[in-house]
C-alpha cells in the first residue's frame, strides 16, 4: 500500500546485487590514507596565488577548517577546506581536521566575503566530523554548523563542493552545500561513521566494515543517490600514489563545475541550489489502489 | 527503544536499571493514571518533570480545537539503500508505525493558536528515536511551503536523536533540504519559531531547529550535537550532569527562553501577536489551552486504517 | 590662516560663557543617580508586550545588554538597550552596565532580526563603557563593537537611539547610530567617563568634575554640535523622581521620533542615516588669504 | 609624548625609566644612525622591533616612487569646545603640528603599490598620539571617497591611543563616522585592507581599523580596546606580556595575518592583486620597496610654508 517508484526499486536492486563489493571498505581505507592529499596539497597545485584569511573575529583560528582568497585561472575564488595536519604535532594542532564552532564561523566569515566581492566559492571536505568535546558543544556547535549551511544555502555566488576524503556527518554538511558537489573516487562521505554506525545499530565498533557494506558510504551510491554531480578521478591505488595526477584530475573536474555553476543566473542561484536539496530524499506515497511492496 | 537513543539518553534518577512504567516520573518516582497525565500535559505535579509528549498531543495541546489540518500524512519511508543491520530497516519502520500510529517522526501541518493562524511541523521522538530521514524532512519542507503560500509563522516543535542511520547520506541531505526551507522562509519574510523539547540532538538541532527567528526550549532538554555519551567515549572528557541541558543553552546564548510546558502556549501566542503586521491588533482570548480531547486532522480512524494497510502488505 | 566658519566661533564663544555652568555636573550626577530609570523599566511603561531575545548564539548572554521584541502602540519594533542592576547581585550580574563582546553580538543579531522583518529599532544607551576586562579584550571587545556600529550603519529600517543615562565611550556609541538620536535632559554622552578624562589630561581622577566643564558631556552641548537631534524633558528633579512621568515625556520624544525616522523612504535611509554622521565633526581649512585665528 | 599615549604605552626593555634616543632599540638596545633605521625600515637588524614609522615615511615605504597624491591636506583641527585641561587644545595642535610637520594625525590621499591604484589612509602616532578627532576622520572619509569615485581599494595603516578627548564627543563620533565610511565602501564592492601597527586602540579599534575585509597586522603591535593599564586600574586584573599583542590577536582570531614590515609592501600587492578583476592580470613587477626618498604628494616646502603660517598666526 506504500508506492514506490521505480527509481526506487532499481535502487535497491542495484544496492542488493552490489552488496559485497570490495571497493567499499577499500574506499574507507583510501579516503582516510595517511598519505592522501589534504586541502592545502591541492591549493598549492591548483592556485597561482593565495592569502589564508584566518580567524572568525570572536574567538580564535580554528586550524582545522581553513579559509583562502586564491587566484585560480585567472579569476579570485574563495576555498573553505577541512585541513587535517601530516605529522602528530599538525594534527594536534588542527584536531585532525574536525572543527569547534569556531572554524564554521571562519566559513560562515569567508562566504560574506565571497558573496560581497561576488567571487565563487570552491569547499574540499575532508573531516571525520566536527569535534565532539564539551568545550565544542558550550559555543554552540550545532548552531554554528546549522549557520554555516544556512550561509552557503544563502550565497547568490557560485558553489562548487568536492569531497576530497572523510565526508563525516554534519562537520562536513556544513561546507558542502553547492550548486554542484563532486566526489573523489576513492573519498567517502556518510552521516556518521562507518565505525560510529556498527556502534550503534551493532552495538560493537568492531563492524565498521559490516556498517560500511550496509550504509555504503562510496561515490557511486552518492552519485546513485542523486547526491553529488560527479565522481573525479583519481591515479591508480588512490590520490596519494600521485597527487600531481590527482590535482590535474580534480583541476578539469573542477573548472568544468565551476564553468556549470556560473551558467546560472546569479538572481536564480540561491532558489536553484535550494531546489537542487529539496529534491533530495527518497519515500513512498500510501495508496488505496497501489500492491506494490517496498 | 530504538538504536538512535542511546546516543542521546541519559538515565535520569534511574541509573540502578530497570524499566520504569512510562507514566512513572524518572526524578521523584511519582505515578501517574494516563488521562491525569495526559491533562496535565505529561507534567510531573510533584517535580515538574517534563515527559515526553508525541506528535498529535502536543499539537492537541498548542492548537485551538478542531483547528489542525495535516500535510504530507501519507509519505512513508521506504529504504533505497536494502539497509539490514540486525534487522532490515523496512521491519523496523512497520514496527515503528505499528507502535506509534504514525507514518514517520514528524507531523506536519496547519493550525490556529489563540486564533492565530500558523504553520506546525512537531516531531515525535517515539517514531526511531525522532530520528531525520527522507519523509521528516520533505515534510518540514511542506509546512514551510504551508507558511509560505499562506503567510503565516512556522512553528517547529522538536525531538530527536539525529538523522536517521539507514538512510545514510539520504538523511544527511535533510540537514540542507531542512535549513534550505527554512532559507526559503527568511527569502520570504516568514517568521518560524523553534521549540526544542527533550531530547533534541544530532542532525536536527544541527539544521533547521537551531534556526527559529526565535528559539526556545522545555525545561530539562537535552539539546546539543554529539550526545554525552559521544563526548564521553570520543574525547575521554567528562561531562557534568548539566552538559546540554536546556538551561545551559540558555546561559550559553543559544536559547532565547526555557519555557514550562503550561506556559507554552500563551508563549507562543504571544509571540504570534508580536510577529503579526502592524494593522492587526490581538483579537484572540488568551484562553488556556484546551482540554485533551481527539488529535485534530487526521482521524483516528483513518490513521488505524492505514495502519492495518500496511499490517496487510507485510503479512 | 586656518579659515573657520561663524558656526565654529559661535560653538566658541557659548561654550566659553558657559565655562562654570551648574548643570554640567548635577547631570552627571543624576545620570549615574542609583533610582534613575533603566531601559527595562521603561520597557515596560512603553511597551505593551514583550519578548526578551536572549544569547549571541555564540558564547553566552550578556545581561549587561538586554533585546526585545516589543509591541509599540501596536507596531513590533526591536528594542535594544543596556541595562545596570538595581541590587548588588542585580548589579553584578549585569556588570554594571558594562557589556563583553557577547552583548554586542546579541545586538548584532537583534539588528538582523529587526532588518529582516523590517521592524523599527529603538535604543536606551546607559552604559559607563564596554567593559574593559582581559576576557573582554581576548573575545575581540574592540572588534565588535565596530561591528555593532557597522550593522547599525547597515540596517535600512528606522532607528531611534536615546541617551538615557550615560552614554560611556564607544560601548554607548555602538547602540547610538540612529536616524534620530535623543538625549534625557540629565543623562550625558562622552568619549570617556569624567574620570577617565582627569586621569588622563590632569593626571589625578579626583580631578572629574574639572574635566567635566571642559569637555561637556551634556545634552545641550551634543545638540549644540549637531550630534543629536532633540532633548528629551525629564519630570523636575531628575527621570527617578516620577519614572512615569519621565515614561510619558520619553513616549511623546519616540513617537515623534520614530514618525520622522519612519518618512525616510527605506531605499535612503542607509544613505542618510551615514550622511547624518558624516557632517559630524568641526575643522578648518588651511588658507592663504585668511586671517582668522581659531 | 601626548597624554593619551599613557593608555597605550607599555614600556619594552626599559622599565627602569630613562628617556631612550628614539633610534635606540628598547628591546635590545641596538642604536642605529637615522638614515640607516629608515633604509631598514625601521626594523631593528639585531632583534626585529619594529619601530614606529610616521605616516609620509610609511606611504614611501609602501609606494611606487612619485605615485602618491594627498587629499585633505589642508585640513586643520579646530577648538570646538574652547577645550583647556593643562593646557589649551590650540596650544597642543600647534605644538604638535610644528614638532611632526602634520596636519593631523592622519594622512589620506590615493598611489600605486606594484603598479596597482589604491587609495591610502595612513596614521602617524606622533601627532597627538594618534588621536582620532574630526580631521582624522573627515580624512579617512575622504580616503573612502576617492576608492569608491575611482573603483580602487583602500588601504588604512593605523597607530593610535584612540579618540581625542580633547573633542569630545566629536571625536567619539568620528567611531560612527568612519564605519560609515566602511559601510559605504561594502555597499559599492570596494575592497579594504587594514594594517594595524603598533599601538591600535581604543576608539580606532573600535572602529574602521577592526573592519577590513582582510586585516594584518605588523609584529608586536598592541592592539587592544582598553590599555593594559587602564585593565589593570579598572578590573583589578592582571595582564600578561603578551596582552593585546599582534600575536595574541592572531591566535584569538582578530587577524588574518601578522605581516613584518619588510614583507608588507609584497603582500599588500598580492592582496591587490587577488582583489582585481578577473579579466585583469597582474601586470606590476614584484619590485622590491623604493628606496626613501622624498616623500610623495605635497613636498616639505608647501609642508614648511603651512607650518610657518600656523606659527605666525599664533605668534
Ligand atoms: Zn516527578
Ligand atoms: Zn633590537
Amino acid at each position: 500500500m506504500v508506492r514506490v517508484t521505480d527509481e526506487v526499486r532499481r535502487l535497491r536492486r542495484r544496492f542488493q546485487e552490489r552488496a559485497e563489493e570490495s571497493h567499499i571498505w577499500e574506499a574507507v581505507q583510501l579516503a582516510r590514507h595517511a598519505d592522501r592529499p589534504y586541502t592545502l596539497d591541492y591549493a598549492e597545485r591548483l592556485f597561482s596565488d593565495a592569502f589564508e584569511l584566518r580567524g572568525d573575529r570572536a574567538f580564535n583560528d580554528d586550524e582545522a577548517l581553513i579559509t583562502l582568497l586564491a587566484r585560480y585561472h585567472g579569476q579570485t575564488v574563495v576555498a573553505i577546506g577541512h585541513q587535517k595536519g601530516r605529522d602528530l604535532s599538525e594534527r594536534t594542532r588542527r584536531m585532525f581536521g574536525m572543527p569547534h564552532p569556531e572554524g564554521y564561523r571562519k566559513a560562515i566569515r569567508a562566504v560574506d566575503l565571497a558573496q560581497r566581492f561576488g567571487y565563487p566559492i570552491l569547499t574540499f571536505v575532508d573531516t571525520p566530523g566536527a569535534y565532539p568535546g564539551v568545550n565544542a558543544e558550550e559555543r554552540g556547535q550545532a548552531g554554528m554548523i546549522a549557520r554555516s549551511i544556512l550561509a552557503f544555502c544563502q550565497a547568490t555566488v557560485p558553489v562548487v563542493a568536492t569531497i576530497i576524503g572523510e565526508g563525516g556527518s554534519g562537520g562536513a554538511l556544513a561546507i558542502a552545500v553547492g550548486d554542484k558537489v563532486l566526489m573523489q573516487e576513492n573519498s567517502i562521505y556518510s552521516v556518521i561513521s562507518p565505525e560510529g554506525c556498527a556502534a550503534i545499530l551493532w552495538k560493537d565498533s568492531g563492524q565498521a566494515k559490516k556498517a560500511a557494506y550496509a550504509f555504503r558510504p562510496t561515490a557511486r551510491a552518492c552519485l546513485d543517490l542523486g547526491v553529488i554531480d560527479r565522481i573525479v578521478e583519481e591515479p591508480h591505488g588512490g590520490a596519494h600514489t600521485d597527487p600531481a595526477a590527482a590535482a590535474t584530475f580534480l583541476d578539469e573536474a573542477l573548472r568544468q563545475a565551476l564553468s556549470d555553476a556560473e551558467q546560472i543566473p546569479a538572481a536564480e542561484r540561491r532558489a536553484a541550489r535550494r531546489a537542487k536539496f529539496r529534491q533530495m530524499g527518497v519515500w513512498g506515497v500510501v495508496d488505496d489502489g497501489s500492491t506494490e511492496a517496498v | 527503544m530504538t538504536p538512535v537513543e542511546i546516543d542521546v539518553q541519559r538515565p535520569k534518577g534511574d541509573e540502578g536499571g530497570g524499566r520504569r512504567h512510562p507514566n512513572t516520573c524518572p526524578e521523584c518516582r511519582s505515578h501517574y493514571r494516563e488521562d491525569e497525565l495526559r491533562h496535565a500535559l505529561r507534567v510531573c505535579a510533584q517535580c515538574g518533570h517534563h515527559f515526553s509528549v508525541g506528535a498529535y498531543e502536543r499539537i492537541e495541546q498548542l492548537t485551538d480545537p478542531g483547528s489542525f489540518v495535516e500535510v504530507g500524512g501519507d509519505l512513508r519511508s521506504v529504504d533505497p539503500l536494502a539497509f539490514v543491520d540486525l534487522r532490515p530497516y523496512t521491519d523496523r519502520l512497520l514496527d515503528a508505525e505499528l507502535a506509534t500510529g504514525l507514518g514517520d517522526s514528524m507531523v506536519a501541518g496547519q493550525g490556529r493558536i489563540v486564533g492565530r493562524p500558523t504553520a506546525l511541523a512537531v516531531m515525535d521522538f517515539a517514531f526511531m528515536g525522532g530520528s531525520m530521514g527522507s519523509v521528516m524532512g520533505e515534510r518540514f519542507c511542506l509546512a514551510a511551503d504551508l507558511a509560505i503560500e499562506q503567510g503565516m509563522p512556522l512553528i517547529a516543535v522538536t525531538a530527536s536523536g539525529g538523522a536517521r542511520m539507514q538512510e545514510n547520506i539520504l538523511a544527511l541531505m535533510q540537514m540542507a533540504k531542512t535549513v534550505g526551507a527554512v532559507d526559503d522562509l527568511r527569502e520570504h519574510g516568514i517568521p518560524y519559531i523553534s521549540v526544542l523539547t527533550h531530547p533534541t540532538t544530532g542532525g536536527v538541532i544541527a539544521s533547521f531547529a537551531a534556526l527559529g527567528d526565535v528559539v526556545i526550549a522545555e525545561p530539562g532538554a537535552l539539546l546539543s550535537f554529539a550526545g554525552p555519551r559521544v563526548v564521553e567515549q570520543t574525547t575521554g572528557e567528562k561531562t557534568s550532569a548539566d552538559f546540554g541541558r536546556a538551561e545551559s543553552n540558555l546561559r550559553l546564548g543559544q536559547l532565547d527562553s526555557v519555557v514550562p510546558r503550561r506556559a507554552l502556549r500563551s508563549e507562543l501566542a504571544k509571540l504570534l501577536m508580536l510577529f503579526s503586521p502592524a494593522e492587526e491588533e490581538p483579537t484572540g482570548d488568551h484562553a488556556p489551552p484546551p482540554p485533551p480531547s481527539e488529535r485534530a486532522g487526521l482521524g483516528p480512524a483513518e490513521r488505524v486504517r492505514n495502519l492495518l494497510r500496511l499490517r496487510g502488505r507485510r503479512g
